[in-house]
């Protein structure tokens, strides 16, 4: 045989190549290439798919109590199902319950306080821990400088507030919300049956954009226009409430008050209507002052417009006037919110009332504790115990006190100085400067009045109020006071509201104010414009932030890219220099908060600058923290004299 | 290794001051297209300032531009070899290396752009044709048609490197190179189709059906398109040239072939200028308007109406001193000429998608502003830089200039 | 036979030979998919064709018309009770007592790509309007009915086998029928 | 071809028994945002720190906040929160649609369904984002980055759809998924005719005011249809549909127009007045 040379062995590999291609593509290789090829470029990820079923249970987060229907893919909830009820509140549910910061087991400081360096203990460890620091106090007579903050009316801080009382102090706060409002200045809360009204006068109250009792709202809202019911709605900005009102009524900044006194004027001196109100007499001696024509000076109304809605709700057959301006940030002066119930009482409308909060009851005390509780006298509200009180210990119940308060930086050194259990299941700003925080649930995870839990518990939290019975039972002396098994079975008898008496004028402190709030809304030279928060209805004043379908949806005069946008009137823009989209430092006696955006619109009252709340969180967890300035470190921080929470509604500024 | 680096130092060292600091800033360019195009790749479009209101950015502009100024390599193969027009010989290689680098580059630009390039050949496995023959979707159409010419600039360009003295002397590829010179006129012709197909698609179909969009829909773009790639393109195969030249310090394109070739864009670009005329005249009077909007509102903002007044005047400054004798055989008014041409072109593509993107489309809603970052500049600018260095490799080593090579060899 | 033909086609035919085995067997293992990781020794013949038990008696549905698809060792265990005093002694026979898992299924090997939305329900309900069925399991599945050891007949379903059967039955192939 | 004409008419005749639309009624809405909530749960939206970053975010349902301050000056100013989400465009033939979005698709990723429904194929998707550009409502969606659902809130993360890949373009398909779940419960009992099924997307099913109506078209009895015929009926920036009907032909004779199958209903003038370019 030859010996193979080169060109033979050019043969014989192409003899191999070619037939190798021709055996790949004979074997079909090419076309299951191109079809893996496919499939793994278009490959995308499926979340796992499970046997659909659904849950019914009943959002607690409000007195609305909407049920809802939970869409379960096994036994993860995938969705929430409103069926045409409830509010982005209940919408969110589930992003509290899946969210990816959640606290898992009771968290003990580690470093500094505020630093947010924390050490995952047990829940014996935590509360026995908690208990014997409560016992330390108790001991060395410092029951009074025990306190309690919590967010709002419920049946974990009902339990709160009865933890504190037995333990001999007074000091159970709650933030500055409609109902805590109200029920210091009126003595109960204002339930309206917008359902049935036929005329409804708001006093800045944005009722349909998330206040209140949303679902009840918006139910209601449905049939007014059939119904024939006619929504006035006086307020300084166009907000959407304001632009779905029948009317609106434009005030000058912050001077709602004066509108109510107004109307009130015209019902009484003219149309000769009188309140049963206690102290009424008393009141009235304040409206002399201000009739139609002095209320158009300082209102902007003019006197007939005065006239013509004090005649339409003296004449409506069950008119409603609202008081608590914002959405979810309530701010409003006691002499406000008792100047609009007022008009209520005064054309004895049926379709407004008010109920209380039935609490717990008071609690059995030990000798000590009754006597300290006897001794010293509680703050009239959260801001002032803020700014003057004293505490040494302070249970923090789903709060965020450092954030919405006005008095956030005292609070922040008072913090520091004391010791601090927070209750939440989130790490907020107050948390922040906690010693232990303990996991709290999302009412998915709890027994509701429907019926038992949607899904497990998250890790080792459970429900607020079991966690302060679980500490109760770990501290003898007010072991006693919590007699009941468990907090599942309070829920289904727990107390509900009730009916309040007669509402009181408390004209002494009410006098004061009104030449206050008169005084604040004069003419200042060094800060000629007004500043006024307006709310994004999702975002609230801060708590829906956490939640990044929140985020998704804040539109791009609110908040975008990293900078807070505020909404100027286009006139007080140019005349202050101001452009489209410029940064600007905003300054008001208390301090300047910098660098947010200036969107010129005439949604505006002249003279305004409207900022978002909720935004310059710390923590919150990471959608929330560091978005934008918070500007209640400079609003006005007057505190009310009958609310002790401050009026920051309206504050004086200027702009750089 | 280190033989390399010698090698790379001697021949770094081996040219002019100038042209070191023109390869220095190209190479860096090029190391910038590489890095930030690794991470647009690998990481996505979120780098690029593009957005849901933006969709279409720099690279797009890029797009357009090369393929409307790589249009000039089509226009001189069909003057040359369907036409006849001998002069243009000298010219030819450089314009078929200029189209191929465009159309490569804007193929490649077209893979940076789109956010699944693992896919970037589904237009080819699922293309969206329509019920009938013609395809439904005008993107497919001009992929298509871009690869199936880019396909033809790379056979157009294949005897240029086969002429490469060391290629020349294997008889086979000598003869290859010889015959497919010859029966180039053919791949002319289809390119000349194909060009005229998808530029049209580009101006027709890329805009033309977008009917939602006022700013953009105008069936006059199909006209416009096509006489602004053959005039601007020329433009820029002349400038090109021009400038290779100067950069040379060589004649490397005989005068007579540049003032053919401008003559020839001069023309065209009347044709242009008339039809972007009628083209604006029916958006500003009848597609506008049928939108329920104002052409000048339409052209407001940031970007605004001054572009297609600069587009004009630099179309009608390019065509005076292209068409009439004694500014074209001025060295100044020809060099300007070519440079207006081609840059009017290109602002033409740039009004459509920088301006075009820009508008609002809800009353409420401001003009959009479009800052390309770091990223988008660096693929744009790199992607350039590559070229300009390809070209400059080839007109170094390659016989790019026939002209130059024969002085060369009579001089010899 | 000249010599150059003999060297190129003797590496050739190997070569091809080669290539075609291997690949043929990767293709056939892609088409057919890797085997089911949890396979069974499952005789679908006697269950279907001497037991005469329904395709659906396994592979039923949900009450929300979702397909269950493969069975659980549960459902197997439902029949096939070694405790059960009232079974015929074969169901008592104790096939499942290394499997304790019971509520975990049998890997399939017929799963459509997650991007498909393909609802056995309304397929194998669609009707001629003479009232015969469209469909039969066995139009994509094969004949399981006469399968005796669980591997899979039919290969690998490109999209395209959907779009024939969709074409030729007259129902929509637009992409939102399957896709979202 | 002839053949295949044939087939696409026999195809076409029974196909566009459903025309789904919606009507979104403006004097109802308070911009509670529940729709857009509900609308990124129910289609797994993903989550990034920082999703107010509105040019490239990812969302189905924009919330736009509309005010009147251009033509009017204060107090006589208004804002109103208009729900956006795909438009379902179908061009001037509604027996024929032709979205000006599908037709662009280099890769017949989005097509309209028989139902009048334009869907998006996420995995087909290449991300050229023409549609995009070609839709006048900005109401797709591309995955500037990877999608991401840290952590637990992929627990949430509802198994009917599937999660875009990054670089990809999504939008609203009026829940598509939705209907086919629901489809297959009818199936199941017993309801063979798929197209008699009805089905909410989340949006409506989660408005609270019962602003929002969703149905068929093409049913003259249906609220919605009936809504779409109201006085008080708009649709998005469609100035034309205010122009008298031979001059609507005429028009529509030059161009083809959007001609969306989302209606909006208002009895404030001033919101049809921001519907025009000034």
């Amino acid at each position: 045989m030859k010996k193979i040379d080169r060109k033979d062995f050019l043969t014989l590999t192409g003899g191999a190549v070619v037939g190798g291609l021709t055996g790949t593509v004979f074997s079909g290789a090419p076309f299951d290439a191109l079809q893996w090829l496919v499939e793994w470029t278009q490959d995308q990820h499926r979340p796992p798919v499970g046997r659909e079923h659904f849950i019914r249970t009943v959002c607690d987060q409000c007195r609305d109590r909407c049920e809802l229907s939970i869409r379960m893919s096994d036994d993860r909830a995938v969705m929430v199902q409103t069926s045409n009820t409830a509010c982005p509140l209940g919408q969110n549910a589930l992003q509290l319950l899946y969210h990816s910061e959640r606290i898992q087991q009771p968290l003990k400081r580690d470093g500094r306080k505020g630093s947010g360096r924390w050490t995952p203990v047990s829940w014996d460890q935590a509360l026995t821990d908690i208990a014997a620091k409560v016992r330390e106090k108790a001991q060395a007579n410092k029951r009074h400088l025990i306190a309690g903050i919590s967010r709002e009316y419920n049946l974990s801080s009902a339990l709160l507030d009865r933890l504190v009382a037995a333990l001999g102090s007074r000091n159970s706060y709650y933030e500055a919300t409609l109902e805590s409002l109200t029920t210091a200045a009126l003595g109960g809360v204002p339930q309206y049956d917008f359902e049935n009204t036929d005329y409804i006068l708001s006093f800045g109250a944005r009722i349909l954009e998330g206040w209140g009792q949303p679902n009840s709202i918006l139910k209601a809202f449905k049939g007014w226009k059939e119904r024939g019911t006619r929504f006035v709605m006086a307020e300084t900005n166009m907000s959407r409430t304001a632009s779905l009102a029948d009317e609106w009524v434009p005030v000058k900044p912050g001077t709602e008050l004066f509108l109510a006194l107004g109307i009130a004027y015209v019902l009484v001196r003219e149309k000769g209507r009188n309140s049963a109100g206690t102290g009424f007499a008393g009141w009235v001696t304040y409206i002399n002052d201000f009739t139609p024509e002095q209320v158009a000076g300082i209102t902007g109304v003019s006197a007939e417009k005065i006239r013509e809605i004090a005649d339409a709700f003296s004449r409506a057959a069950r008119p409603v006037a609202v008081c608590g301006r914002g959405i979810r940030g309530i701010s409003s002066s006691a002499a406000e919110i008792t100047a609009v119930y007022a008009l209520n009482s005064l054309v004895n409308t049926r379709a407004a009332s008010l109920s209380q909060f039935a609490g717990l009851g008071n609690p059995p005390m030990s000798q000590e504790a009754s006597q300290s509780y006897d001794a010293n006298e509680a703050k009239r509200g959260l801001d002032e115990f803020i700014k003057d009180g004293n505490f040494e210990l302070v249970f923090i119940n789903g709060a965020n006190p450092l954030h919405r308060s006005v008095y956030g930086e005292n609070l922040k050194a008072k913090l520091e100085n004391a010791f601090v259990v927070s209750v939440m299941p989130l790490v907020n700003d107050t948390a922040l400067y906690s010693d232990y925080i303990l996991p709290s649930l999302s009412f998915l995870e709890t027994r509701t009045s429907a019926g038992d839990a949607v899904t497990t518990p998250y890790g080792q939290s459970r429900p607020a109020g079991q966690a302060l019975l679980d500490l109760a039972a770990k501290i003898d002396e007010v072991r006693g006071a919590f007699p009941w098994g468990g907090f599942a079975e309070l829920v289904g008898n727990a107390p509900a509201m009730r009916p309040a008496g007669n509402f009181a004028f408390n004209n002494e402190a009410l006098k004061s104010q009104i030449t206050l709030l008169k005084k604040l809304i004069s003419e200042d030279r060094n800060y000629p414009l007004s500043l006024i928060p307006c709310e994004h209805p999702l975002v609230g004043d801060g708590d829906g932030l956490a939640f990044p379908y929140v985020l998704k949806n804040i539109d791009n005069y609110t908040y975008s890219l990293g900078k807070l946008w505020v909404l100027i009137n286009r006139q007080t823009a140019d005349a202050e220099g101001v452009s489209e989209g410029e940064r600007i430092d905003i300054e008001s006696s208390r301090g300047e908060i910098g660098s947010v955006r200036a969107h010129l619109t005439d949604t505006v009252a002249p003279g305004v600058v409207a900022i978002p709340l909720g935004f310059g969180q710390r923590a919150n967890t990471k959608y929330a923290e560091d978005k934008g300035v918070n500007p209640k470190e400079i609003m006005s921080a007057e505190i009310d004299p009958l609310t002790g929470c401050a009026d920051w509604w309206l504050t004086r500024v200027k702009i750089d | 290794m280190k033989k390399i680096i010698d090698y790379l130092k001697n021949e770094f060292n081996s040219y002019s001051r100038n042209i070191r600091i023109a390869l220095v800033v190209l190479c860096a360019l090029v190391g910038l297209f590489i890095i930030f195009g690794i991470q647009i790749l690998f990481w996505g479009l979120g780098y690029t300032d593009m957005s849901n209101l933006y969709p279409f950015g720099q690279w797009i502009i890029g797009d357009l531009g090369l393929v409307a100024l790589g249009g000039g390599a089509f226009t001189t193969g069909f003057f040359l070899y369907i036409f006849r027009v001998e002069k243009l010989e000298p010219i030819i290689n450089s314009t078929v290396l200029i189209g191929f680098m465009c159309y490569l580059f804007t193929l490649v630009f077209l893979v940076f752009d789109i956010g699944q390039p693992i896919r970037a050949w589904f237009g080819y496995t699922y293309p969206n044709w329509g019920p009938h023959l013609m395809p439904q979707s005008m993107l497919t159409e001009v992929v298509w048609c871009l690869t199936l010419y880019f396909c033809i600039l790379f056979i157009e360009l294949i005897p240029l490197p086969l002429k490469h003295k060391v290629l020349d002397k294997i008889p086979a590829l000598h003869y290859i190179g010889h015959y497919m010179h010859k029966l180039m006129w053919i791949m002319a012709a289809a390119g000349t189709f194909l060009s005229f197909f998808h530029q049209g698609s580009l101006g027709g179909g890329m805009w033309g059906v977008l009917y939602a969009k006022p700013v953009w829909f105008d069936p006059m773009y199909f006209f416009w398109v096509i006489p602004a790639a053959m005039g601007g393109g020329t433009s820029f195969m002349l400038l090109c040239a021009y400038i290779a030249g100067k950069v040379m310090k060589k004649e490397v394109v005989p005068i007579e072939t540049f003032h053919t070739l401008a003559r020839i864009s001069g023309v065209m670009l009347i044709i242009f200028l008339v039809t972007n005329a009628i083209h604006v005249y029916t958006q500003a009077t009848i597609y506008v308007p049928a939108a329920d909007r104002r052409y000048v509102d339409i052209f407001g903002g940031y970007y605004g109406l001054w572009m297609v007044v600069i587009e004009f005047l630099f179309t009608i400054a390019a065509i005076v001193f292209l068409n009439l004798k004694k500014f074209r055989e001025q060295e100044r008014f020809f060099l300007a000429g070519i440079s207006l041409g081609a840059l009017g072109v290109a602002m033409s593509k740039c009004t459509v998608v920088l301006h075009g993107s820009s508008v609002p489309n809800f009353p409420w809603r401001p003009f959009i502003g479009y800052n390309p970052t770091i990223q988008e500049w660096s693929v744009f600018l790199g992607g350039l830089a590559t070229m300009v260095l390809i070209y400059m490799w080839a007109a170094k080593y390659l016989p790019l200039f026939p002209h130059l090579h024969k002085h060369e060899n009579e001089e010899h | 036979m000249k010599r150059s033909i003999v060297l190129f086609m003797v590496p050739f035919i190997i070569c091809t030979y080669i290539f075609l085995v291997i690949f043929g067997k990767a293709c056939g293992d892609f088409g057919m998919d890797v085997q089911a990781k949890r396979g069974i020794p499952f005789n679908h013949k006697t269950h279907v064709q001497v037991q005469k038990y329904d395709c659906d008696t396994c592979h039923g549905y949900y009450e929300n018309g979702r397909f269950i698809g493969i069975p659980t060792v549960g459902t197997c265990k439902n029949c096939h009770a070694p405790n059960s005093e009232t079974k015929s002694v074969a169901m008592r026979l104790p096939y499942l007592e290394m499997y304790k898992d019971n509520e975990k299924a049998w890997s399939s090997y017929a799963t459509q790509p997650p991007l498909v939305y393909f609802s056995h329900k309304v397929v194998m309900g669609s009707k001629y309007q003479d009232g015969g069925n469209k469909i039969a399991c066995g139009s994509c599945h094969g004949d399981m009915a006469n399968n005796t050891d669980g591997a899979r007949i039919k290969g690998r379903m490109g999209m395209g086998v959907c779009e024939d059967c969709h074409d030729a039955i007259n129902v929509s192939n637009k992409c939102a029928v399957c896709h979202d | 071809m002839e053949h295949n004409e044939s087939a696409n008419i026999t195809r076409k005749a029974p196909a566009m028994r459903r025309r789904w639309g919606m009507a979104i009624d403006l004097d109802k809405c308070t911009g509670c945002g529940n729709c857009a909530i509900a609308c990124a749960q129910e289609n797994n939206m993903p989550i990034f720190k920082d999703d107010s970053d509105l040019p490239k975010r990812v969302t189905f349902l924009d919330l736009m906040k509309v005010t009147n301050d251009r033509d009017a000056q204060y107090p006589n100013v208004h804002v109103a929160y208009i729900p956006k989400m795909c438009q379902q465009c179908e061009g001037n033939d509604p027996s024929d649609p032709k979205p000006p979005c599908v037709s662009v698709c280099p890769v017949v990723a989005t097509d309209v369904g028989d139902d009048g429904v334009v869907s998006q194929v996420w995995s087909r998707c290449i991300g050229c984002r023409y549609c995009q550009s070609s839709c006048p409502y900005e109401a797709r969606a591309f995955n500037w980055w990877k999608p991401r659902n840290e952590g637990r809130f992929q627990e949430s993360l509802n198994p009917d759809v599937s999660i875009a890949s990054r670089g990809t373009v999504v939008k609203c398909t009026f829940c598509s998924h939705i209907w086919k779940r629901e489809r297959d419960k009818a199936v199941a009992n017993g309801e063979l005719d798929i197209n008699a099924v009805l089905y909410t997307p989340a949006c409506v099913a989660s408005c609270p005011t019962g602003a929002m109506v969703f149905g068929d078209l093409n049913d003259p009895n249906s609220e919605v249809s009936r809504l779409s015929r109201d006085r008080r009926a708009f649709r998005l920036v469609h100035t034309i549909d205010e122009k008298p009907a031979d001059e609507q032909k005429r028009l529509r004779g030059i161009k083809n127009y959007p001609n969306p199958k989302v209606y909006y209903l208002t009895s404030q003038q001033w919101i049809r007045d921001m519907q025009r370019f000034r």
